[in-house]
């Protein structure tokens, strides 16, 4: 396994700990993983990244300038990374945020109208473990079960009251792509 | 028709990059008000610092030198013996001129260096993402400060308006505070006094601001305002700590 | 004629300007999102006339957005 | 203490403390705030020392202060923060007082931006400050790496009685990786006796002097001498480096820290492609290791050093190989990083040549 | 037989190297007897400036550490912290201290770090030749003021005690002279209380004592402490400015 | 004006004044001070502005204000000082801002002594401030060069909106020589306009701006780049040497300023014995000159540097002679001073050497 | 027994004694020079009985020449 | 001609001047001269010293380890100087202030009482003068009218009032060359 993982999106929207936890459940799945987050005043206000390798060899250099999985959180990210993604790769956009299509045909690409789901679920800031839940499900880079530990670690003892609510963000993500159709997946040709 | 309210020419068209309710912007603001207003754009030179206003140069309608962290007033010593009838102004923020520009800070106002500079009073470093200022309060948490800070450790805040003001090179010293309508007028009352001041080749002029820094206290922006009015106003007391002008003693 | 313009895409949702105006008539635009993703300022058609021109939701936005003419 | 998840900034902190080192002065600068962060968290709960000083010039005397009072002590800034240091590490170093100092390096040159960079090569390696000193200079490029370093470095600096450095750039401080503390040597924590160290006299009949002034002229002249003998012998027992597919490499490729990751991943991409390409990973950068040199210049065609820098390790290079082989250079600057590609390009250009 | 005065043991055997009639050496020995009178020797670090004074190592009888110029008091924070139990204290010039070092001076007072600071105010770069001082007064005649300390040019010299009293850091803070023997005996009696803030952990304390430097004035060794007497004392007024302490209230 | 006997530092300050300069800010310090004293006496004479600074931090920002103003301005100081206004230069470096730095070598590290040196030539020429920047540097062996060179180093600055620095050591600032300003090119003292600068903006359109910030990685490598293109420009344009008696030379010495006075001497003796020794003597240390290198290299049997160090600029002469001959290395250091009868032992070692 | 003793070879000959005695009764000793080059300071052997132990003269001895002993 | 004078003795004693009005001197003859002082904290009650050459080529290295002439104006010059003249070379004593006899066989050596003479002629202070006379005379290195045009510059217009009596001091020195007898001189072997 090689995967490498571009979350993108605006400050605020959770694109850090989504890295995070991937990063943790990779690692406690026994990978080598990396996790390298942008930086300094770009974030403020503007966009927010990080770049995440999760393999089974040491990981080299920790940016990606050749994703296997992109998650676009919002329009920006979805301009500036689609093109990142490598042949047969995957595609997560927020549609909630996004109303541009994506234009790859090479690609697989999963729509998911995280932030509405989340305001159905009650907390507008758990968009972000909508689509991670999806992510894993779709992916299968790591276990469901390694996500619920990494959460769990990443929001840590001060935040342990969230957990439930993360959890249920993300296994409705995860379901997302059980329910899938094939009329759904046909943007991968 | 009588426009009230428009945006001077002392600014340029450029947005803010500042957080939604930082008052670095009122004090931009309010410096290229004052600057208009003397009629001084054509012939002032600002220096930026580092710092949340380390762009100050993409926004005053003037020539600019962008300086290094705590070192505008030697920037701007430079500049004003080069053009010693150009209007030369400094926009610092508490790190820079309370911590690594000490020196900077009192030797320009010790030798009467005829320069205004606007203080910026956040209390913290709001550009490198909320450290402790020489000027956080007493149990105040920072990123460096994160049980609050301790005189034992950190010692005590820097009133630098009242420890300047023992300099006789200093010619305008005054706190103000931008916390609500009343304040922000009589900020830019003080500001065109200490320009004034430098107009009249008075010597060192500053004006210090207690501002906010709504994102690194973990606040609102009105929230922050109130925070100012509360915590910070009590230890920084306002007013006029020197002023040696008679011109501008009318004026203020 | 009496108007206070808000140069919407400077807006940065901050609200001082709410809290400045002493006759309570600026609100945030929930229904809009400006350039920069924020709710700008705005001020109800029906309430503008209770504006007194006074300048001060102008005097505390930090972002230059308000013109007040009277 | 299994694996964690951890930050470059945040490791170097912590493989500190764990080294002994109870005493960190310090001035805040993007990339590397997170150490500050940690130690003004960590510190107390260690009973140990966290200070933010007034400046950075103020920050590097309180650390010859306290090295020469005889802690462990570290320092950490970014490269602006540095170069305000540079006569405070020529003192330490002339007063023989160890410590640790790491550099998380940024763009350049001024206030330049806050991105990545290793144009401070020169600065670390040739000697910022003023006078004949070096220091030990150690480039991590893991952040289990970093740990491991950071922990020698306080070990080198007692042994030496010198200032060593650490030199990262900003994605290596910035980047999370897996650490394990517990793999670390733990003789390297242990703080020999320091009787040299200003202590106060007590029941010493001797007063201890930390001093680097020395007007006549034979004397300091003895002085530096005896300071070049310590650098000799770290020149030999302090050489670090990593060799990678260099015994049959056509090209081998040079650098140091993140930017060697890099360069592993453009060597995978040449295998793809049948091309034999070897990495030199100096680990040391001063002393700067001459064996993989010299032991690859006779076999290989040509080495290409790749820096995030307009050419600065490459001097090194070329003096290593001493005009046997081409050394060629591939460098990026401001931010921007040598991506894997562009590197493969560069190897071509010069397989290319005649 | 009374021995009357005799060397204390608070210094080495080492002749001072200073000029004829430089007081350098009348203060080296008050704070040596200081020392030796409170018993604290054994666990004094001093630190040396970098000024005519950069050789006191050889002269205190204790543990010394030689800083850059101007940064003693961050020296001086650094061994503190590394030992809070034992006597720290820095011996700085005026162009060390009031000068290159003014940002370290100031943050260590407003850190209340819990130190003691000799200053020696002698108007003059004495090691360098005699360029101006910062507190150089107005009119000196110096190497680099040879048409005389102009404020227009040069500013206003500083007044550290003054200035340093602003800060809540600040426990102890004195000016005294060596000009007669009424003086002398004064300043000890200054430097004593300053040792003893930093006994009781009071924070930070500091003595500026009113000092000749014949040499670089061009004056008698008599005549140079007659100057500090009719020119420096009036600009300089002597006293206590800063005393947060009972204990040393009453010894004072 | 005929000649006048003038100490080096004299010169030094005189020779900036009739290049137009009339900004000067400094900082005492040992062995320089008589460039503070002239211009103190001197700038208020032709109204020009004298300032001592709090320091040599504040000194080199207020260079760094002048500059950016548009005034021709000077600053200098010895190695401590020097090595505080490392981030300052590299600021001026960055905002390409001219000015003309002048650092008059004593021995370190630290502290250290106040005798000539020549320990910071690393400092100077490979870039003690962070970033990719380069100085020009000039070292001048006469006084009357000191003032030729002073002038030609304010000409060369605006040229190329860098800083340039004057380096020399303790004794070529004491010493006194006769100069002849009357033969000091008159052309290099005129200041072009200079239309970036920061005047106010009158009735100028644009607004000018001083700044070396950039967060864009991008265009902060592209800022880089444009930069280097004038170092490479003065790589062609400002070279300077001297060559003497290289032609026959079976061995060439290489030092710079005042110690290629002494390598003179030796060479002398070296005649006495029929021994044929030539030296090459950089004039400028950056751009470093390659070409005598080139010239010599096939027909010498050895290079000899000579340095008042522990071997610096000796990196620079092994660069250039690119492993094609070996390169040998004599230095003298706190304050001691290479005599030609040690140059000349070294000399006959090299000989005798197969 | 009143004794004045001054280590001789530490004297600079700066006369800072001098003008401090309250009874004149040091002088320098312009017939010596002691190892650094100085005419160092004495109190002739018929004035020493005027001392009146005071100490005075080693107060403002910036070289710790002086020894009283009363 | 390629003179090298090692001037040595007190600070105070005008061991820089005594170089100087030499450096001048040969200037105006149209030398090549050159003079390198000693500088700094040494200088400060302890020894000062100066080196002047003068030469038809261009000076080469201003320091100067074999010395043609050496001026001990004290003790510790003495001893330290006199092993740097070349055999044949010049040595001028101040026996004032040396009561030690050189010990060098391979040179010649001017014993001159010059703080003595100054005395006479009423100023301690230009003892140098006096030495600086004899040694004109006594090695022809630059002409006497160029030593007294150098003096009148190094004194400069606001000591103009001291010329006549450095030039007292100058003559008596050269005169005392001048009436030098064969026994004095027959240290020179
Ligand atoms: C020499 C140096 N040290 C540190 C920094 C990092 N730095 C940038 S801004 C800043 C502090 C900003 O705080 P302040 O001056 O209070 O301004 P604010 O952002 O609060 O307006 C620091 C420490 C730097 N750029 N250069
Ligand atoms: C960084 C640095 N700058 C300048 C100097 C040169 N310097 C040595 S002592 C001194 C000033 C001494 O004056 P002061 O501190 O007043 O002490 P004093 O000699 O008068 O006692 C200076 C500027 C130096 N050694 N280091
Ligand atoms: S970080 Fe604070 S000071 Fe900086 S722009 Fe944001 S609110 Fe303003
Ligand atoms: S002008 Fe005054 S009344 Fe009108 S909207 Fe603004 S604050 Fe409110
Ligand atoms: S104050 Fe300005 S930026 Fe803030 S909400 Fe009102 S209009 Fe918008
Ligand atoms: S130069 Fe002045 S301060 Fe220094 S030792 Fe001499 S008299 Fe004292
Ligand atoms: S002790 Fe007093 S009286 Fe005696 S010599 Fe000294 S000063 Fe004079
Ligand atoms: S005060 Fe001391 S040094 Fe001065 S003359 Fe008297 S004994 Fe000598
Ligand atoms: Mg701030
Ligand atoms: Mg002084």
């Amino acid at each position: 396994m090689d995967e490498k993982i571009i979350f993108a999106g605006f400050g605020g929207q959770g694109i850090m700990s989504m890295g995070l936890i991937m990063s943790y459940a990779g690692m406690m799945d026994g990978k080598n993983v990396s996790w390298l987050p942008s930086y300094g005043p770009e974030m403020r206000g503007g966009t927010a990244n990080c770049h995440v390798t999760i393999s089974d060899e040491p990981v080299g250099s920790p940016i990606i300038n050749e994703a296997t999985v992109v998650v676009a959180m919002n329009r920006p990210s979805l301009e500036k990374y689609e093109k990142y993604i490598v042949p047969g790769g995957k595609l997560f956009i927020n549609t909630s945020l996004i109303e541009k299509k994506a234009e790859r045909k090479d690609i697989e690409i999963y729509e998911i109208a995280a932030n509405d789901i989340a305001n159905e679920l009650g907390n507008l800031k758990i968009a972000n473990m909508v689509i991670l839940g999806a992510l894993v499900r779709a992916t299968n880079i790591t276990k469901f079960e390694s996500v619920l530990k990494a959460l769990v670690e990443v929001l840590g003892p001060s935040k342990e009251h969230l957990v439930s609510i993360n959890e249920k963000a993300l296994k409705k993500g995860s379901e997302l792509i059980e329910n899938l159709n094939d009329k759904q997946k046909s943007h991968l040709e | 028709m009588a426009v009230v309210f428009q945006k001077t020419k002392g600014l340029t068209d450029t947005p803010f990059h500042y957080c939604p309710g930082c008052t670095h912007g009122i004090v931009h603001r309010l410096v290229a008000e004052v600057m208009e207003e003397l009629g001084v754009l054509d012939k002032a030179i600002g220096v930026a610092p580092v710092g949340c206003a380390v762009f100050a140069y993409e926004y005053f309608n003037c020539d600019m030198q962008e300086a290094a962290h705590g070192r505008a007033p030697a920037v701007a010593t430079g500049i004003k013996r080069v053009h010693p009838d150009k209007i030369v102004f400094t926009y610092q923020g508490d790190g820079d001129l309370a911590a690594i520009g000490t020196a900077e800070t009192v030797h320009a106002a010790a030798r009467g260096e005829n320069i205004t500079v606007i203080f910026i009073n956040n209390a913290i470093y709001g550009m490198t993402g909320g450290q402790m200022a020489p000027t956080s309060l007493i149990g105040q948490e920072t990123l460096t400060t994160p049980y609050g800070r301790k005189p034992e450790n950190n010692g005590y805040p820097i009133k630098m308006c009242e420890m300047l003001s023992t300099l006789e090179g200093a010619s305008y010293i005054e706190r103000v505070s931008v916390y609500d309508v009343k304040h922000v007028l009589n900020a830019k009352k003080a500001i065109k006094n200490a320009f004034t001041a430098q107009i009249n080749k008075k010597g060192f002029s500053m004006i210090e601001v207690l501002s906010s820094c709504p994102t690194n206290w973990g606040m609102s922006p009105n929230e922050a305002l109130k925070w100012i009015k509360d915590k910070m106003e009590p230890y920084y007391p306002l007013g006029v700590y020197k002023n040696t002008l008679e011109e501008v003693k009318q004026n203020g | 004629m009496k108007q206070v313009i808000f140069n919407e895409n400077l807006c940065k949702s901050c609200e001082l300007c709410v809290e400045a105006c002493p006759k309570h008539i600026i609100e945030m635009d929930k229904d809009k999102l400006n350039i920069k993703g924020y709710h700008p300022a705005m001020i109800r058609e029906e309430n503008m006339e209770k504006c007194i021109s006074c300048g001060f939701c102008a005097i505390m936005c930090p972002d230059t957005v308000i013109t007040v003419i009277k | 203490m299994a694996k964690v998840l951890m930050k470059g900034n945040e490791a170097l902190a912590e493989a500190a403390i764990q080294a002994g080192c109870r005493h960190y002065f310090g001035y805040p600068i993007t990339p590397q705030n997170e150490v500050t962060a940690y130690m003004a968290k960590r510190m107390p709960e260690v009973g140990g020392v966290f200070l933010q000083a007034e400046s950075e010039v103020s920050a590097i005397n309180m650390v010859y202060g306290a090295g020469g009072a005889g802690a462990r002590v570290l320092i950490t800034s970014s490269s602006p923060g540095i170069s305000l240091m540079q006569e405070g590490i020529s003192y330490i170093a002339g007063a023989e007082v160890p410590c640790v100092i790491a550099n998380i390096m940024r763009g350049g040159p001024g206030l330049g931006g806050i991105q990545p960079s290793q144009s401070d090569y020169f600065q670390a390696t040739k000697g910022g400050g003023h006078g004949d000193y070096k220091l030990i200079v150690l480039a991590p490029s893991t952040i289990q790496e970093m740990a491991e370093l950071v922990q020698q470095a306080f070990h080198i600096a007692d042994k030496y009685r010198n200032p060593v450095m650490i030199l990262g750039d900003g994605m290596l401080g910035q980047m999370m990786e897996p650490v394990d503390f517990d793999i670390l040597k733990k003789e390297e924590n242990k703080i020999e006796e320091k009787p040299w160290a200003t202590t106060g006299m007590g029941t010493r009949s001797k007063r201890n002097i930390i001093n680097s002034l020395e007007l006549d002229p034979q004397v300091l002249e003895k002085h530096n001498i005896e300071i070049f003998k310590k650098y000799q012998k770290a020149a030999k027992e302090e050489v670090r480096y990593e060799m990678t597919d260099c015994e049959e490499a056509e090209i081998i490729l040079v650098a140091y820290g993140t930017i060697a990751r890099v360069a592993k991943n453009a060597i995978e991409l040449a295998k793809r492609e049948n091309i034999k390409v070897g990495l030199i990973r100096p680990i040391s950068l001063w002393p700067f290791p001459e064996e993989p040199f010299k032991k690859t210049r006779d076999h290989v065609k040509a080495y290409l050093t790749i820096e995030m820098s307009m050419g600065q390790m490459v001097e090194d290079v070329k003096l290593a190989v001493n005009g046997q082989k081409e050394v060629h250079f591939y460098g990026r600057v401001g931010g921007m990083v040598p991506e894997p590609m562009a590197i493969l390009e560069e190897i071509k250009k010069i397989r290319g040549k005649k």
